[in-house]
């Protein structure tokens, strides 16, 4: 399985321009909205026309400007979700499912009721997509394209519509089921979670851009540009200045780090997790600051907290999350001392 | 006497079309600088059916006594101001070239196709069965005749060849290079086609019509219609 | 009251219908596809003729094309032994002529209202062009086909110009209703008229029903209408 | 040749489409809106009426109503002293009446073919019914709409059946292009025939042109088409 | 701002009946895909028709099935963002946004040029939303219904398909806007923590049958049945036997639970959350686990722990969720002891 990517197309006031290869199965693409994911996807499926490139899938050339190479949608073999599901309104949910499918009626049908069982579907094959609920709609889409059994699947937002409980169970369900198929997965999201999980490389999008590319947890571990920081959820992003191998200044928190890690020349950026900080007693150490708290968020499992430099009086806000009962038994909470430790250090440029 | 810049409005059968704006109105319209023509033409049937829901016709010239008759008895036609303006004469037609050697009526059997007008609505349909009637063809004939709606389809279907042979109108023959007349209709086999004129009653341009159902009748104009193929009264 | 033309009429009506049905979302399609431009809007405008001329001067120009003397006519004859002119096939041809713009636009029309991204959704799941036609296209370009088929079989039934020029007159064969209607209006026979009338508007009725009512079926997937 | 037929006809189809088109959409928005039933069907089929008879009879029909001894005819003649019959106005009521079936059921075509949820999402902002209609249902129904708007257009300018019964064929009056082709042929006089259906066909082509660039234009915006 | 819905609605195999009252502002509604969600909000919006049953918003009422009356959508006054968007294909996003506004151009153009500031659209306002974007089309529709300034608003998954960067950022911009704004807000959604932070009381539907309604905070403490357990993101369920007042025997997990508070006499499952277990170092006391563990899986910012109860052989699945550094920072792998805390005890029926 593989897959390489070479495309630029341009819009008024949009380009596209990425670049990549990908040999793993499952493949993951972050990026804010509007950074050309869609179209990404969308090139590769044939429903987009790029300016100039490449588009090569295992071994077959799908695409080559200078070659004027275009192969048609129909004979690349490969599955596009559409974001919006685009079902087919004049069918029912079970013929949807089945429209793509060339084979006996009875095989047909047994594949079918196979999606729909795998999608939780059932009672629902009857009804034309009006009167589906959205995240019925988008399970029949899904139960849809894997019915087709393309070579390689190409996922936007497969499951952005279904509850948490649903869709944790399908997800379980559906890598379940993929670990038997044996074609690519080119899944886009905006779940940084569901990446993580599944995908084993990703590329992240910013602008039309790709950013930066690689393993995926090598990239949560290094983003190493501040684009990329912000996509995979880190909040806490300052400027900074290298003062000398193993010290940097970090402008909006007014404190100097330490690290024993070499300090790439062209950092300007540090950012820090909102997860990363540990709470210790003192500021005996370095990297442990002295915390003024601005405001506590009640969240769903975790406590928000936002807070500054008690030693500086420039200090712009930082965040910190901190589970619920592990701050409940904390002491001392309005004396708080929060150490970044080092390796949790993100060096962006 | 006559008022000045009146219009008067005839209504004429399609066939004296050709013959009055070619020649006949701008003739007259010179003579009588102070009245203008506008004339309206179509089968003597609609132009009947046109005058009886009252449009605003002053003078009707129609290509049969039928249609005049009929509108006289409903009492729309001015009293004795119809005139028996024109004779036609019913021809037999083929294509030219005539490849199924037809020459007279009785031939009319052997062809397959035969048109002629429809004699419920065109006047020349209504002259030529009562002929074939006459000559007792009739039966035969319309068994295997295509009733046209009006003149044009009569003419072109034998201009064409569609139609093996038809019975139009001598005027409506003349007007059509790629038919051939072979016969005309024997003396007294069928009442005299007669194109009568008449001033209709609701007319408040009496005058004027009047001069023109007259001139119709001079020599200069009795001229012309025999240049279209009309035998003048 | 005669029966024949009534016969007549029907079934120069629904042959012509599914001609100028087949043909026209054939055509619409062929045209819809392609991309906007000279030849496109050249094509339009031919096939739109047939609508702007008067059915007379169709017929007549129909019988200069299949008339014996003129080389296509002439072909059909020598080599088909087919004679075009007054045959019943002449009605049908005249029906699908001035009825074929109307099957035309509409479907192109409708067309060209369905989503994109229903045709592309297809094309991803392997589906042929055809398939993506005839499952996807159609049934949501329905309300519009089935205006233009109800436009056309209207206008296929109520022809009389053209069939009159190509086709003539001649009873049992190819005299339909509305030849029938407008001899006995010409002639003064109101009455006859009249009987004549009623059964076109019953013959126009049902069929007009039948496609509301299958439309309406068709339709009762869709989330659409007013 | 002689131009007043052309300047007629231009003027009577203008002033015809006009006239069609809003009547077509108006009266398809409030027919679409009706729910499916009986009553629809039968209006429906009314509506549809002048397109399964012929013009010539059509013609007559209209010639009973506007005649001046008609109740209708009468009223219009004694209080605003109008007399319909061979005016240039009858030429534009028999071009309204016939092409009136083609706008009015393209239109409804068009607008079942809108997605609904569109309607409502109007509704919830606040629109009224009237702003919804022009700025969401027809701007989206455009194609459809468009597409019977050239169909009405096509069909007014070649209207010729009715025109010649309720007009007449008066020339500088209500002689149209039809009717002069018309005449033309019939008697005989071939090439001033051509030349005037070289006028309608270029006349046609001018305005298709225009309308399928105006479609176009408004069509760039959407995601739509095959 | 008071709202009261009791409605009823049947369709061939799903029937809709729901019953609530509310003051509060922010009002959320859980529920899993086609529960009933976003057919619930229609018919307050007016866009469906109940079948029986009455609506009142701030004393108006805008439906009632027994005095015939039934409100037209644009007298509603109430917002409803579409969860496919419905954005009028025709008109560009700015157009789109001043759509519905009845005030003069100049009005217009500030309006919809701040609501364009808001959800971050700039640069977008003369796209069509065929050349835009899924998340930039999910702004643009909300931009939309927020011009509109409606007396409420109903929001079916608001930010279903916007990256999570860009949704916080836009959450917290929306809801201090929202701050001004004097209706009343009604959100539909699939995110727990959405619900959690922002709605103060919360309706959780299920197959069409309203299952819990109540204060939001409440009803995650305290969820009361095993429907709403999942739907707040309960993993572990098992069913129970009350043994005695305060002993529960749990069948799954093979074990005896004890606890000081009263046992409703009606109770037949018990639920705990997987973030809730803590770590102890033996079960000398009651509630403790021994834990075999069966799988680790990586998640984000998490290990997620599926282990079963070493003491008993037919122990089915739990699942433990904690934070990556904590576990890091565990000593004794594996010998896991793992109490449940009585307090996080869910006693459901
Ligand atoms: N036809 C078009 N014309 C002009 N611009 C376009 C067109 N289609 C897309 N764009 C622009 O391209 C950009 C990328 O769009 P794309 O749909 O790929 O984004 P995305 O990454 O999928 O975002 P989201 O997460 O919101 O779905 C957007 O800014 C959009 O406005
Ligand atoms: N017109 C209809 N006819 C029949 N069933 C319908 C119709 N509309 C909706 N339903 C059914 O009603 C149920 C509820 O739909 P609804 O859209 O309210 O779900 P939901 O809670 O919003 O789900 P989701 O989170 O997936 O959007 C679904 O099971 C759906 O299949
Ligand atoms: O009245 Mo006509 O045109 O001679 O049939
Ligand atoms: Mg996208
Ligand atoms: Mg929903």
């Amino acid at each position: 399985m593989s897959l390489s990517v070479s495309i630029k197309k341009k819009f008024k006031d949009f380009n596209l321009d990425v670049n990549f290869e990908n040999d793993g199965d499952y493949f993951g693409v972050l990026g804010p909205s509007g950074s050309g994911k869609s179209m990404t996807l969308k090139c590769i499926a044939g429903l987009e026309t790029p300016d100039e490139g490449r588009i090569v899938f295992n071994d077959r050339v799908l695409f080559d400007s200078q070659q004027n190479i275009n192969v048609k949608p129909q004979d690349r073999k490969i599955g596009y979700l559409f974001q919006s599901y685009a079902l087919f309104p004049n069918m029912t949910a079970e013929q949807n499912i089945g429209c793509g499918l060339k084979c006996s009626k009875e095989d047909r049908k047994i594949k079918t009721g196979k999606m729909i069982e795998l999608f939780h579907l059932e009672g629902l094959e009857k009804k034309y997509p009006w009167q589906l609920s959205g995240g019925q709609q988008q399970r029949v889409a899904l139960a849809r394209i894997f019915a087709y059994e393309p070579e390689a699947l190409l996922l936007d937002e497969p499951f952005s519509a279904l509850d948490s409980h649903l869709k944790e169970e399908l997800q379980a369900e559906v890598f379940e089921f993929l670990k038997l198929y044996e074609g690519q997965v080119l899944m886009v999201t905006h779940q940084r979670d569901e990446v993580y999980k599944f995908c084993k490389n990703l590329a992240i999008l910013n602008k039309g851009k790709l950013i930066i590319y690689g393993d995926t947890k090598v990239i949560f571990n290094e983003p190493r540009t501040v684009e990329a920081a912000k996509i995979i959820g880190c909040n806490n992003i300052s400027p900074c200045r290298i003062i000398s191998s193993g010290q940097i200044f970090v402008n909006d928190w007014d404190i100097v780090l330490q690290t024993e890690k070499k300090i790439p020349e062209n950092i300007t950026y540090i950012g820090i997790r909102a997860h990363s900080f540990k709470i210790v007693n003192n500021n005996h150490e370095p990297n442990i600051m002295d915390c003024e708290i601005v405001n506590i968020t009640d969240e769903l499992f975790e406590y928000s907290i936002v807070f500054k430099n008690r030693a500086s009086e420039n200090s712009k806000k930082l965040i910190y999350k901190i589970k619920k009962n592990e701050w409940d038994s904390t002491t001392n909470k309005n004396k708080l001392f929060l150490k970044i430790p080092e390796e949790s250090i993100f060096m962006l440029t | 006497k006559v008022q000045s810049d009146t219009t008067i409005l005839v209504s004429a059968a399609a066939s004296l079309k050709n013959c009055m704006e070619n020649d006949l109105i701008p003739m007259f319209e010179q003579k009588n600088p102070n009245i203008k023509i506008n004339a309206t033409y179509d089968s003597s049937g609609k132009l009947q059916a046109q005058i009886e829901e009252g449009a605003d016709v002053d003078v009707f010239m129609s290509a049969a006594e039928k249609q005049m008759n009929a509108l006289n008895e409903k009492g729309l036609i001015v009293e004795n101001s119809i005139v028996p303006l024109l004779e036609n004469e019913l021809v037999l037609i083929v294509p030219k070239g005539n490849e199924n050697n037809i020459k007279d009526f009785d031939d009319m059997l052997n062809a397959e196709i035969i048109a002629v007008g429809d004699p419920e609505s065109v006047p020349a349909g209504q002259y030529a069965k009562e002929l074939l009637e006459n000559l007792d063809l009739w039966d035969e004939v319309s068994g295997k005749s295509s009733l046209g709606t009006n003149v044009t389809e009569v003419l072109n279907w034998v201009a064409e060849g569609s139609a093996d042979t038809g019975i139009v109108y001598a005027t409506d023959a003349a007007s059509n290079d790629k038919v051939e007349v072979v016969s005309a209709a024997p003396e007294g086999s069928v009442s005299k086609v007669i194109y009568p004129v008449g001033i209709i009653k609701a007319t408040t341009k009496l005058d004027p019509s009047k001069s023109f159902v007259e001139f119709l009748q001079t020599d200069d104009a009795k001229e012309i219609f025999a240049k279209y193929g009309f035998k003048p009264n | 009251m005669n029966l024949s033309p009534i016969l007549i009429s029907i079934k120069t009506a629904s042959v012509s219908i599914i001609v100028t049905f087949f043909l026209g979302i054939f055509i619409a399609r062929s045209i819809a596809d392609m991309k906007y431009g000279k030849l496109k809007i050249l094509i339009d405008g031919i096939l739109t003729l047939p609508l702007v001329l008067p059915p007379t001067v169709v017929g007549f120009f129909l019988l200069f094309i299949f008339g014996v003397k003129r080389p296509i006519g002439m072909f059909l004859l020598e080599f088909l032994s087919i004679k075009i002119v007054f045959s019943w096939t002449s009605t049908v041809i005249a029906a699908v002529i001035v009825s074929f713009p109307l099957m035309y636009r509409s479907a192109r029309g409708a067309f060209e209202q369905v989503d994109k991204d229903l045709i592309l959704a297809g094309r991803t799941l392997g589906m042929s062009e055809r398939k993506i036609f005839w499952r996807v296209i159609m049934p949501n370009a329905l309300p519009g086909v089935a205006s233009g088929g109800i436009l056309a079989f209207a206008r296929g039934l109520g022809e009389f110009g053209a069939t009159a020029m190509i086709a003539g007159n001649i009873a049992d064969k190819t005299r339909t209703l509305p030849l029938a209607i407008y001899s006995e209006v010409a002639s003064g026979n109101m009455e006859g008229a009249y009987s004549y009338v009623l059964v076109v508007i019953i013959v126009s009725f049902v069929v007009l029903s039948l496609m509301n009512y299958f439309i309406m079926k068709q339709n009762k997937y869709s989330n659409k209408g007013v």
